[in-house]
């Protein structure tokens, strides 16, 4: 596929001896949602582990056009991945100014830093009065927030999130959701979610992936599979 | 009641003066301990484990600075350069030695340590002898501030302990790389993700250790002389200091350091005597411990060595 | 190819006739380094009740062995007591001490047990020269002991009847921890270890059963710390420094974590390993005989390297790879 | 110096001597035509570390010998193993020497437990241990312990020493006492209330202890001090001496001040402590500092820093251990000179009791090593000397404990 940000073919994982993923193939297109759908243990999180180097794994991985299946988690994450991972990876013991300054660490432009997090207080107002407090300290939607901001303080080629709806109250999932469109609409960044909720993930995606067992079952637009029928019953619930 | 006359008369009395002697030489030590404390925390903070090398490394550093002076350079100069070679020499300890180790079971690090002081204590011995040799100060001529408590020494080390915890805690708070090394410390998966090299920030952690446990050599040995031994009852209290204050907290450390330095001192002087000090201040310690189980500034329990 | 249960009872009972063969193919000396080998075997095997399977780090095991040491010294020498008596007894003692410091210090586990056993070793040498214990204890110039005899005029030397005394003692305790690791004690323990709070919802008496085990613990130090006395025919405060305390630890890690027969193995490591670093540090000139400290902790760091897991580690990856596959 | 594969191969050419020509008389264990062999135990590692200089000495003397031609025609083969300081480490290691090795007898083995640990076993098998480097009363006991003896003067009666010097020259004295938690510390307190004697020992107005782990004995000083005490004895070992010399000089404290022979040295003791704050200290000498430049023209301080020039390392020309080592093998290869061809344990023990008016390159002028069937102590004479700055001025006569 042309134009795309992530470009995965024959991605294998392993957790030790034991193989987890067998041969996924998809990409996520530049400026574009891809979703990462399916069942508990499918293999949804160890594919965004996987595209992390936080796992072994072997396939082709291209992110924009390059190789990065050989590199370093951190060696990734300074090519402009972001991975927000499962259980929001917070810094519990330092203040949600410091979260976000971790975020900015790879970062050399100071001055733009600066506004990129006024442009994160703008999206998350909340996190904006809670600057000081311990990140520990915030409720799961906030740290939810916090996680999402930290990850945009790196300026991301590629947002990947992992379950960003979990444990959250309706409300606030339906909060969080509308912010992440209007930042990929907005600032044109590229995003891999992996979700429980199909409903809501296929309502943001362009593209989505089906996930059996460590195989793609089925892949293509989310309109697409939104309207399988196999999906529907399965994940969707209607 | 003219209570400042009474207070000013009793100053000059010979046990008050004694009093504050036992004080005064218990900071100046408790200086040492807390600067070493910070050494353990470096390390301790990263990877949960004690290093029971740190001052058989110091030993070896404070060794160094006295080769560079005996030399003739300059005290600063000898100093500095010091503290800079330990800084690297801690960094490639860490990625040759103890590295290899991250993924084995934390008891086999801590015997990796124990090997390690072992190395460097007959090494220093091997190298320059066991004879106890005297060693400079910057810090030389009469008792600062007009007062006989003292020494100029010993102000010197109290000021320097205080400079170094101020240069510690400024690092963590306000430099990125020190921001970046708490949060490897506390959640390595999580600083990875963000570009954080956290195998660095070991290493990192190890060198800052090493130098930091260099100018605690330098301060303690005017105090009790250069010998290859001078070391193993400053990080015993140490040790005790940074577990009182608070392992994984550079300010409960350095606090416990200083603790521990006065502690002692009036335990032997006021309550048991001389013989059995040591052992009853670390009795007082584990029972401060069993109340507050975490340090007196800790935040968490640990569960490793 | 027999299975793995059987080629360890095979091992097991090679491993044991040999021992019973030992001392009537080996000097005096070497019978007498062969009881030193047992006795820290014995120490080993409580410290790694204690450590390998409950998950709890003693830096202080010195101290229990002292206690031993000197409870044996002044039961016989001073009290008249017959040795075969005096070793239960001062292991007895220690059971007791045991139990009474870790019922305290077990309550913070981690680092803070370390410090206070850490505490304990350092102090123990003090307490022992302290003068308010110099009627007992001969204070820093410790007790002399008389060594034991063959009892029936059985035709052994001194040195091959004490070796015996300590194989058998070895050899109980042994067998005793086999069956205290596999019995539901010893389920609790490790559970304690692994998962604390499940096991504790789960109904087991995490303070008991915990204090329970320093207690074992400190027996077999004790046990060992007695037959040493006997062996060594000597105490003193210098005999039961900080650097022995710290050699247990060494022993049981060397000799694998949670392994019983890792004890026999770091057993001969920190018996022999030491000697051997004083002559490999002769090799390198006179100039050299400050160095075997310096060699010994190489041999500490390699043999880390070599087998991160310990022996037991070494022997099971090794059994793994060819008997498994 | 013989690594351990050529002396395998000369134990092996030994054994096959003894056993071919010679088989009609008694043997010695280590004595062969050729060779002497003798073994020490000295604490390489661990805490005492600081005390292997006195093994390497004793080793370099050896080979000087040996490069000279060696006694009577034999080399001396000094066996010198590693104990840690660690007492059962002792035990092992000396029956290894008697039992493996073969050796003679035992020389110098270093500490008063490690030596007190073997003694009954040596003179259970009539085997000398000579020479005990350690100044612990325990081993100048012929009747006890015949075949054991020690070497220095033992810590009491340099206590005792020091204690009439009290009585004479300050009878009124107040007298504080800071000694080491261990039977070093002990004994001199012990010995200083003989010298005192009993209608004194009430003058002893204070004693502290410290422990070798600690890291400074600032605050037992600041104790002392506050006794008021005006006579202060210092038995510690060089760190501890320099840092309580120091200390009750910057606390204003300015008593008589009495070191052990433990801690005279001038370049550990002395330039630590600061030369100013310890001019004035009093000791009691048997030995010539290499540091005194008194003694730069000496011919036994010049035959001293030859040996440690050619044999040793720089760094150990100031180190009193090393002093110790080259005073203690002397001793030694006189009695091996004085045993003839007589090399019988019995003759060896024999001619170690009965050295007349032996001196040393190292001790001061006037003192001379006698010992005899009850008299074990071989050196038992000091003098008193008062620190001035840059050496030890000797005062007084020699004394004798």
């Amino acid at each position: 596929m042309s134009g795309a940000i992530l470009d995965v073919r024959g991605l294998d994982a392993f957790y030790g001896p034991i193989q987890a993923l067998f041969g996924l193939d998809f990409a996520v297109p530049a400026g574009g949602v891809t979703a990462l759908l399916g069942a508990n243990g499918a293999g949804k999180t160890t594919t965004l582990r996987a595209l992390s180097g936080l796992v072994r794994r072997t396939g082709d991985i291209r992110l924009r056009g390059r190789p990065i299946a050989g590199l370093s988690t951190e060696a990734i994450a300074r090519l402009g991945v972001a991975h927000v991972p499962d259980g929001r990876g917070t810094f519990t013991d330092l203040t949600v100014d410091e979260n976000l300054r971790l975020g900015a660490h790879v970062r050399s432009d100071r001055s733009a830093a600066r506004r990129d997090l006024d442009r994160v207080f703008g999206y998350f107002p909340r996190l904006a009065e809670r600057r000081r407090q311990q990140a520990g300290t915030l409720s799961g939607g906030e740290q939810q927030m916090l996680a999402i901001s930290r990850a945009l303080m790196m300026r991301p080629a590629l947002l990947m999130l992992d379950e960003p709806s979990f444990g959250l109250a309706p409300l606030v999932v339906a909060d969080i959701f509308r912010i992440l469109a209007a930042i990929n609409r907005d600032d044109g960044v590229a995003m891999l979610i992996v979700e429980q909720n199909a409903a809501l993930a296929l309502d943001l995606a362009d593209e989505a992936v089906l996930i059996e067992t460590g195989r793609t079952a089925l892949s293509g637009a989310a309109q697409r599979l939104r309207a399988d029928d196999a999906v529907r019953r399965a994940y969707l619930g209607y | 009641m003219r209570l400042d006359v009474h207070l000013c008369a009793l100053v000059g009395t010979p046990p008050v003066s004694a009093f504050l002697h036992q004080l005064a030489s218990g900071l100046a030590l408790g200086g040492v301990y807390a600067i070493m404390a910070l050494a353990l925390v470096m390390i301790f903070q990263a990877t949960q484990l004690v290093n029971f090398a740190q001052g058989e490394m110091a030993m070896f550093s404070t060794y160094f600075a006295w080769r560079l002076i005996d030399l003739g350079w300059p005290y600063w100069r000898a100093f500095a350069v010091t503290v800079i070679v330990s800084f690297f020499g801690g960094i490639a300890l860490e990625r040759i030695v103890v590295r290899p180790f991250a993924n084995a079971p934390a008891l086999a690090s801590v015997i990796v340590f124990i090997g390690l002081a072992l190395i460097f204590n007959a090494l220093a011995g091997w190298l320059y002898g066991y004879s106890v040799t005297d060693f400079p100060t910057p810090f030389d001529g009469p008792p600062w501030f007009g007062q006989r408590y003292l020494s100029a020494h010993e102000s010197g080390a109290i000021l320097v302990s205080l400079v170094v915890l101020a240069a510690v805690y400024a690092f963590f708070r306000f430099t990125s790389l020190g921001l970046a090394m708490r949060a490897a410390a506390q959640n390595p998966t999580s600083s990875r993700l963000l570009g954080v090299r956290v195998g660095w920030m070991l290493a990192l952690g190890w060198g800052l250790a090493a130098a930091i446990g260099a100018i605690a050599g330098m301060m303690a040995a005017p105090i009790v002389y250069l010998d290859p031994n001078m070391m193993a009852g400053i990080l015993l209290y140490a040790f005790a200091g940074a577990v009182l204050g608070g392992i994984d907290n550079p300010f409960g450390a350095a606090f416990g350091g200083f603790a521990v330095g006065v502690l002692e001192n009036l335990m032997g002087a006021y309550v048991v005597g001389s013989e059995v000090k040591l052992s009853v201040a670390l009795a007082i310690i584990v029972g401060v411990l069993a109340w507050r189980p975490s340090g007196l500034f800790g935040r968490r329990i640990v569960a490793r060595v | 190819m027999p299975g793995p249960r059987l080629t360890r009872a095979i091992a097991t009972l090679a491993v044991f006739a040999l021992a019973v063969a030992f001392p009537f193919l080996a000097s005096g000396y070497h019978v007498y380094q062969g009881a030193q080998v047992l006795v820290l075997a014995i120490a080993l095997l409580g410290l790694n009740l204690l450590t390998g399977f409950n998950g709890q780090i003693s830096l202080g095991h010195g101290a229990f062995f002292a206690i031993g040491g000197y409870g044996a010294a002044i039961l016989t020498a001073k009290l008249g007591v017959p040795y075969l008596l005096a070793v239960p007894l001062a292991s007895l003692v220690c059971f007791a001490a045991g139990f009474l410091f870790g019922f305290p210090a077990l309550r913070f586990g981690g680092l803070y047990l370390a410090l206070a056993t850490f505490a304990l070793a350092v102090a123990a040498p003090q307490i022992l020269a302290w003068k308010g214990f110099d009627a007992w204890t001969g204070g820093s110039s410790g007790v002399s002991l008389v060594k034991p005899h063959a009892p029936f005029a059985l035709p052994l030397t001194t040195d091959q009847w004490l070796y015996f005394i300590c194989l058998v003692s070895a050899a109980l305790l042994y067998v005793a921890a086999r069956n205290l690791v596999a019995s539901r004690i010893g389920r609790a323990l490790i559970a304690l270890r692994d998962q604390p709070i499940a096991a504790e919802t789960m109904g087991v008496n995490a303070a008991l059963t915990k204090t329970i085990c320093f207690g074992i613990s400190a027996l077999y130090a004790g046990v060992a710390g007695a037959l040493s006395a006997l062996a060594v025919g000597f105490v003193s405060p210098e005999s039961f420094g900080l650097a022995l305390s710290l050699s247990f630890l060494v022993g049981i890690v060397v000799g694998g974590l949670a392994s019983l027969g890792g004890a026999l193995f770091g057993a001969l490591f920190i018996e022999f390993v030491p000697s051997l670093a004083d002559q490999m540090s002769g090799n390198f000139g006179e100039g050299a005989k400050a160095l075997p400290g310096a060699v010994y902790g190489v041999l500490l760091i390699v043999a880390m390297a070599v087998m991160p897991g310990g022996a037991a580690g070494a022997v099971r990856a090794i059994m793994r790879r060819t008997v498994g596959s | 110096m013989i690594t351990r594969r050529s002396l395998l191969r000369s134990g092996a050419a030994a054994a096959a001597a003894l056993a071919g020509a010679r088989a009609a008389r008694a043997e010695t264990p280590g004595v062969s035509d050729t060779e002497i062999r003798i073994g020490q135990t000295m604490p390489y590692s661990g805490p005492a570390s600081a005390y292997g200089v006195i093994g390497k000495a004793d080793l370099a003397y050896f080979t000087m010998i040996n490069d000279m031609g060696g006694i009577n025609g034999r080399r001396v083969t000094l066996i010198s193993l590693d104990d840690g300081y660690s007492p059962p480490k002792t035990v092992e290691q000396t029956r290894r020497l008697v039992e493996q090795e073969g050796v003679a007898f035992l020389f110098n083995s270093l500490g008063t437990a490690p030596c007190a640990a073997v003694r009954q076993y040596l003179n259970d098998n009539r085997i000398p241990q000579l020479f005990c480097a350690t100044g612990a009363s325990l081993f100048a006991d012929p009747k006890s312990f015949p075949w054991t003896m020690g070497w220095q003067p033992n810590y009491r009666t340099e206590a005792g020493i020091f204690g009439k010097y009290i009585a004479r020259t300050k009878p009124d004295a107040k007298v504080a006492i800071l000694t080491q938690n261990d039977g070093f510390g002990k004994d001199y307190l012990i010995g200083l209330k003989d010298g005192l004697g009993p209608e004194r020992v009430g003058q002893i107005v204070a004693a502290a202890t410290y422990e070798t782990s600690e890291p400074t004995v600032d605050s037992q000083i600041v104790t002392l001090q506050g006794s008021g005490a005006d006579v202060f004895v210092i038995a510690a070992t060089p760190k501890f001496a320099a840092q309580a010399i120091r200390k009750a000089y910057d606390v204003g404290w300015t008593p008589l001040r009495l070191v052990t022979d433990v801690s005279q040295s001038i370049a550990s003791v002395m330039k630590p402590a600061g030369v100013d704050k310890a001019k004035g200290v009093v000791t009691a000498v048997y030995g010539k500092d290499p540091t005194d430049a008194r003694w730069a023209d000496d011919p036994g301080f010049k035959a001293y820093a030859e040996f440690i020039a050619k044999y040793m390392s720089p760094k150990d020309l100031i180190d009193s251990n090393a002093v110790y080592g080259f005073g203690a093998t002397a001793t030694m290869v006189q009695v091996l000179r004085q045993c003839g061809g007589d090399l019988t344990r019995e003759n060896v023990m024999r001619q170690a009791a009965s050295l007349k008016d032996f001196v040393l390159p190292m001790t001061l002028p006037g003192i001379s090593i006698n010992t005899s069937a009850d008299n074990f102590t071989p050196i038992r004479q000091e003098q008193l000397a008062t620190f001035d700055g840059q050496g030890w001025r000797l005062f007084g006569e020699l004394l004798a404990g």
